[in-house]
C-alpha cells in the first residue's frame, strides 16, 4: 500500500480545478489543505527542533536563578517562616494547572472544527502532562499548609477544586484509552474536554461557595496573600516563568514523539529514521 | 401513501412516547435504581450512626449522594440499546434537529428513573430524621437538580455508548461534572434551615437547570454523533 | 551579594529553620517530577526511533524476497 | 486500490439538463493507515439503482455511511441535487432513508410499534397505514408481539416495512438481502424496481443479483 503524501491529493485537486470549473466547494477543500498544511506535523516537528535547544537554555537559566534565590536569599516570612520556600514550587504548578482545561478546549474545538492533527496530539499530551502537574500543585499545597493545619489535608476551597479538576483530567484521559478508534477519541476527548473546561469553572465558583459558607473564617487559605516586598515576588515571577518554560518543553518533547509514532509511514519520518 | 412531514414536536412527542413505552415494558430498568437509591439511603445509618440527632445533620447529603448514585446507575441504559440495535442511526438520520430528539429522551429517562427519586425523598428523609421544615425544600432541589444530573450524565453516555464495559469509566467522567449540583442542592437545605431565605438559592439551581437544558442535550448530540460515527 | 543569604552555615540551610521536611520534600518532588518528565519523552523517542527503524529494515528484506521471487519464477 | 468507476459523468462539456440526484466526486477514504478508496466518482439520478460491490472490508459499509453523513471521515464533496448536503441538510434528511446491518428493531417493542416511530421521525403516519405495511411484509399476526420473539428476518422484515410507507427520494440499503428468505428476496427485489420506476434511487450493497432495468455497478477494492 502506497500512502499518498500531502503532495498527490493536493496534486489530484489541482487537476480538479482545470479539468472542471472551480466551484466554491472545492476552493474550500483547497483552503483546508492549505490550512492542515501550516499546521501540519512535519512542519511542526521541523520548527520545535529549532526552538527547542533555546527553550531549554532559557529554561535552565530561569530555573538556577530562581531556585537559587528562593532557597537562599528570600527572607523567612513573619508567620510561616522558611516553609514560604515551598510556595516558589507550588504557586507556579498552581497557576499552570489552572490552565490545561482551557488549553485542551482550544485545541478541542480546532480538532472539531478544522480536524487539524496537530491540535489533537496537544490535547492527548497535555491531559497526562496536565495530572501530574496537578498533582504535583496538590501535593506541594497541602506539605504547605500541613504546618498551619497541623493536618496533610483540610477541604480548602483551593485544594477541593484542584481535586476535583484532577478527577476531571483522569476521566479524559481513561476515556482516550478506552476508545480504540484514534479518530473517535479524538473527537470524544476534544467533546469532554470542553464541557470539563466550561464545569471546571463552574466546580471552581461553586466550591468557594460552599467553603466560605461552611468555613467563615478558616484563617490561612493558599490563595490570599498579603501583599508581598519585591524581594519576594520578583523571584515568584522567575519561577513562574521557568516552570512555564518547563511546561512547554516536556509538552514539546511529548508532541513530537506523538507525531513520530502517528507519521510513522510518512516519507519524512522513514529518511529521519534512516538517518539516525 | 402519506404525504405530510412531521413536524420537530411532532417527531419529538414520537420519541418521548417510544422511550416512555420501552421504560413500561422493562420495567426493571425503572424499578432498580429506584431500589438502589433505597438502599444506599439505608446503608447510611447502619455505616455510620442510628443516632437521630447526627442522622438529621447528614440526611440532606446522604439523600442528595444516593440521587446521585442511582441516576448515574440509571444512566446506563439510555442509549445503549438504540446503539445496539441501529434506532440510534435512525435518530441520527432524522431530518429533525437532533438537539430535541436528545432532549426528548433524556426527559423520558428522568421521568423514569429520577422523578421516583424525587417522590420518594421524602418518605427517606423522614427515616433518617431530616427537620421537617426541609422536607419541602429538599423536595423542590432535588426536582430541579436530578433533571441536571440526568442531562449531563447523558453526554458521558453518549461520550461512552460505543465501549464494551463502560460502568467505571462513565463514574470518573460523569462524577466529578455533578459536584457543583450537589453543592448547589446541600446548601440550599442546609442555608435555609439556618434561615437565609429559601428564593435566591432555588433561582441558582434553576439558572443550573436552564443551563443544562439548553448546552448539555447539544453536547450528548455530538457526543452521539463520534460514537456512532 | 553574599550577605543577603538568608542562613549563616550549611547545617542551618538544611535544617530550614525546623521545616526541613516540608521544604526538602516539596523540592525533591519538584527534581524527580522535572527529571522523569524530561527524562522519559527522550527515552520513548529513542525506542520511537529503534523501532521504526527496524520496522524499516523487515519491511525491505521482504520487499527483496518478494522482488527475488519475481525473478526467479 | 483502484476502484472502477461505474456511473460516471466525466466529460465535462456535456452539460446534464437535470443535475443527478446524489452526485460523489473525488471521494477519498482512509481507515488504520490503509485507504478503502480514492478519487471515487460516482453518482446517481432518478429511476436508477446502484449496486454497490467489493469484497469485504473493501468499504462498502463505510461508504453508505458516508453518503448519508453518518460518518465523516472522508474527503471529497457529495451534492444533493447539485447542491452540497450541509446547505439543505434538512431537505436531504427528509428524503433519505437508511437501513444499516443493525435494523433499528427495538427488541421490547412490537412491530407495530418500532415502525411507528421510525416512520413518524420523518412522515405523518396512521396505523390501519402501518398495519397494511406490515401485513404486506408478511408480519400479520405479529404486529403486537414483542420484537425479541420474532426471527432475524423477521425483525429485518419489520425494517422493510418502513420502505413501503416512506415517501423517501433515495434509499441507502446496507445489506438488506441477508436475512430473508427467498420469498423475501423477490419481494424487495420488486420494491426497488417499484421505487425506482416512480422516479426513486437507490444505493444498496449486496452479493445478490438484482433484476433491475437501469441498474448500475459500482465495484471497490
Amino acid at each position: 500500500m502506497v500512502r499518498p503524501g500531502e503532495h498527490d491529493i493536493l496534486l489530484t485537486s489541482m487537476h480538479n480545478l482545470n479539468s472542471r470549473q472551480e466551484s466554491a466547494v472545492q476552493r474550500a477543500n483547497y483552503m483546508w489543505m492549505w490550512f492542515s498544511k501550516l499546521g501540519s506535523p512535519k512542519w511542526f516537528y521541523e520548527l520545535s527542533g529549532k526552538w527547542l535547544p533555546w527553550l531549554v537554555v532559557a529554561m535552565s537559566l530561569l530555573l538556577v536563578v530562581g531556585i537559587t534565590w528562593a532557597l537562599l536569599f528570600v527572607p523567612p516570612d513573619y508567620q510561616q517562616g522558611n516553609t514560604i520556600r515551598i510556595m516558589y514550587i507550588h504557586v507556579p504548578f498552581a497557576s499552570i494547572s489552572l490552565a490545561f482545561f482551557p488549553l485542551m478546549a482550544v485545541a478541542g474545538t480546532i480538532t472539531l472544527v478544522w480536524r487539524m492533527k496537530l491540535a489533537d496530539m496537544v490535547a492527548k499530551t497535555a491531559a497526562p502532562l496536565g495530572a501530574w502537574f496537578t498533582a504535583l500543585a496538590l501535593a506541594s499545597g497541602s506539605i504547605w499548609g500541613s504546618d498551619i493545619w497541623g493536618t496533610w489535608w483540610i477541604w480548602d476551597g483551593r485544594l477541593t477544586s484542584m481535586l476535583l479538576q484532577f478527577f476531571l483530567l483522569v476521566g479524559v484521559i481513561s476515556l482516550r484509552s478506552a476508545l480504540e478508534d484514534a479518530e473517535a477519541a479524538a473527537k470524544a476527548c476534544a467533546v469532554l474536554s470542553i464541557v470539563g473546561c466550561i464545569n471546571v469553572f463552574v466546580i471552581k465558583y461553586s466550591v468557594d461557595w460552599w467553603n466560605t459558607l461552611h468555613q467563615p473564617s478558616s484563617g490561612f487559605s493558599l490563595s490570599d496573600q498579603a501583599p508581598n516586598p519585591p524581594e519576594v515576588w520578583i523571584p515568584l515571577v522567575i519561577m513562574i516563568f521557568a516552570i512555564y518554560l518547563f511546561f512547554a518543553v516536556s509538552l514539546i518533547l511529548s508532541i513530537r514523539n506523538e507525531i513520530l509514532v502517528r507519521e510513522r509511514r510518512s516519507q519524512w519520518v522513514e529518511e529521519l529514521v534512516q538517518g539516525t | 401513501m402519506s404525504e405530510t412531514r412531521t413536524s420537530t414536536g411532532q417527531a419529538f412527542r414520537a420519541t418521548l412516547k417510544r422511550d416512555l413505552l420501552i421504560a413500561y415494558k422493562r420495567k426493571n430498568d425503572v424499578v432498580n435504581p429506584f431500589m438502589f437509591f433505597l438502599i444506599v439511603a439505608t446503608l447510611f445509618p447502619i455505616g455510620i450512626t442510628p443516632e437521630p440527632e447526627r442522622l438529621g445533620e447528614i440526611a440532606a447529603g446522604v439523600l442528595w449522594i444516593a440521587a446521585l448514585l442511582a441516576s448515574l446507575l440509571a444512566m446506563d441504559s439510555l442509549y445503549r440499546a438504540d446503539y445496539e440495535d441501529g434506532s440510534l442511526e435512525q435518530l441520527l438520520l432524522s431530518s429533525h434537529p437532533l438537539y430535541f430528539m436528545v432532549l426528548a429522551k433524556n426527559i423520558a429517562h428522568w421521568l423514569v428513573s429520577g422523578l421516583p427519586v424525587v417522590l420518594v425523598s421524602p418518605l427517606i428523609a423522614y427515616m433518617l430524621n431530616l427537620p421537617p421544615e426541609s422536607y419541602l425544600i429538599l423536595f423542590v432541589t432535588l426536582l430541579l437538580g436530578t433533571p441536571i444530573l440526568s442531562l449531563l450524565g447523558s453526554i458521558g453516555v453518549a461520550l461512552t455508548v460505543g465501549l464494551g464495559s463502560r460502568g467505571l469509566i462513565l463514574a470518573v467522567i460523569t462524577l466529578p461534572m455533578s459536584v457543583p449540583i450537589l453543592i448547589a442542592g446541600t446548601l440550599t437545605v442546609q442555608q435555609t434551615l439556618n434561615g437565609a431565605s429559601l428564593l435566591g438559592y432555588l433561582a441558582i439551581m434553576g439558572a443550573m437547570l436552564l443551563a443544562a437544558i439548553s448546552l448539555a442535550p447539544l453536547a450528548s448530540a455530538a457526543a452521539l454523533r463520534i460514537s456512532v460515527n | 551579594m553574599f550577605d543577603s543569604i538568608q542562613f549563616s552555615s550549611i547545617g542551618e540551610f538544611f535544617s530550614m529553620g525546623g521545616y526541613a521536611f516540608n521544604v526538602w520534600t516539596v523540592y525533591t518532588l519538584f527534581v524527580l517530577f522535572f527529571a522523569i518528565n524530561l527524562y522519559f519523552p527522550l527515552i520513548r523517542k529513542k525506542q520511537i526511533l529503534s523501532e521504526q527503524k527496524r520496522r524499516l529494515i523487515v519491511n525491505r528484506e521482504m520487499q527483496t524476497l518478494k522482488n527475488d521471487d519475481g525473478e526467479n519464477s | 486500490m483502484a476502484s472502477s468507476v461505474a456511473s460516471t459523468n466525466n466529460d465535462p462539456n456535456s452539460v446534464p439538463t437535470i443535475p443527478a440526484l446524489l452526485d460523489a466526486r473525488d471521494l477519498f477514504c482512509e481507515r488504520d493507515d490503509r485507504i478503502l478508496f480514492q478519487a471515487l466518482n460516482f453518482s446517481v439520478t432518478e429511476g436508477q439503482v446502484l449496486q454497490v460491490k467489493g469484497s469485504n472490508g473493501s468499504g462498502k459499509t463505510t461508504l453508505l455511511r458516508i453518503l448519508c453523513g453518518l460518518n465523516d471521515a472522508y474527503r471529497g464533496t457529495i451534492r444533493w441535487y447539485g447542491r452540497a448536503i450541509e446547505s439543505q441538510a434538512e431537505e436531504f434528511y427528509a428524503a433519505l432513508l437508511y437501513m444499516g446491518h443493525r435494523v433499528g428493531v427495538n427488541k421490547v417493542l412490537s412491530p407495530l410499534e418500532n415502525l411507528r416511530w421510525t416512520c413518524s421521525l420523518q412522515q405523518q403516519v396512521d396505523t390501519d397505514e402501518l398495519m397494511v405495511a406490515l401485513a404486506e411484509v408478511g408480519l400479520r399476526g405479529f404486529e403486537e408481539s414483542q420484537c425479541y420473539t420474532l426471527s432475524a428476518g423477521q425483525q429485518q422484515r419489520v425494517s422493510l416495512a418502513r420502505l413501503l410507507i416512506s415517501n423517501a427520494k433515495l434509499w441507502i440499503l446496507d445489506e438488506p438481502f441477508t436475512t430473508l428468505d427467498s420469498l423475501g428476496v423477490k419481494q424487495l427485489e420488486a420494491l426497488l424496481r417499484g421505487h425506482a420506476d416512480e422516479g426513486g434511487a437507490v444505493i444498496v450493497t449486496t452479493h445478490h443479483q438484482l433484476k433491475v432495468a437501469d441498474l448500475r455497478e459500482l465495484t471497490l477494492g
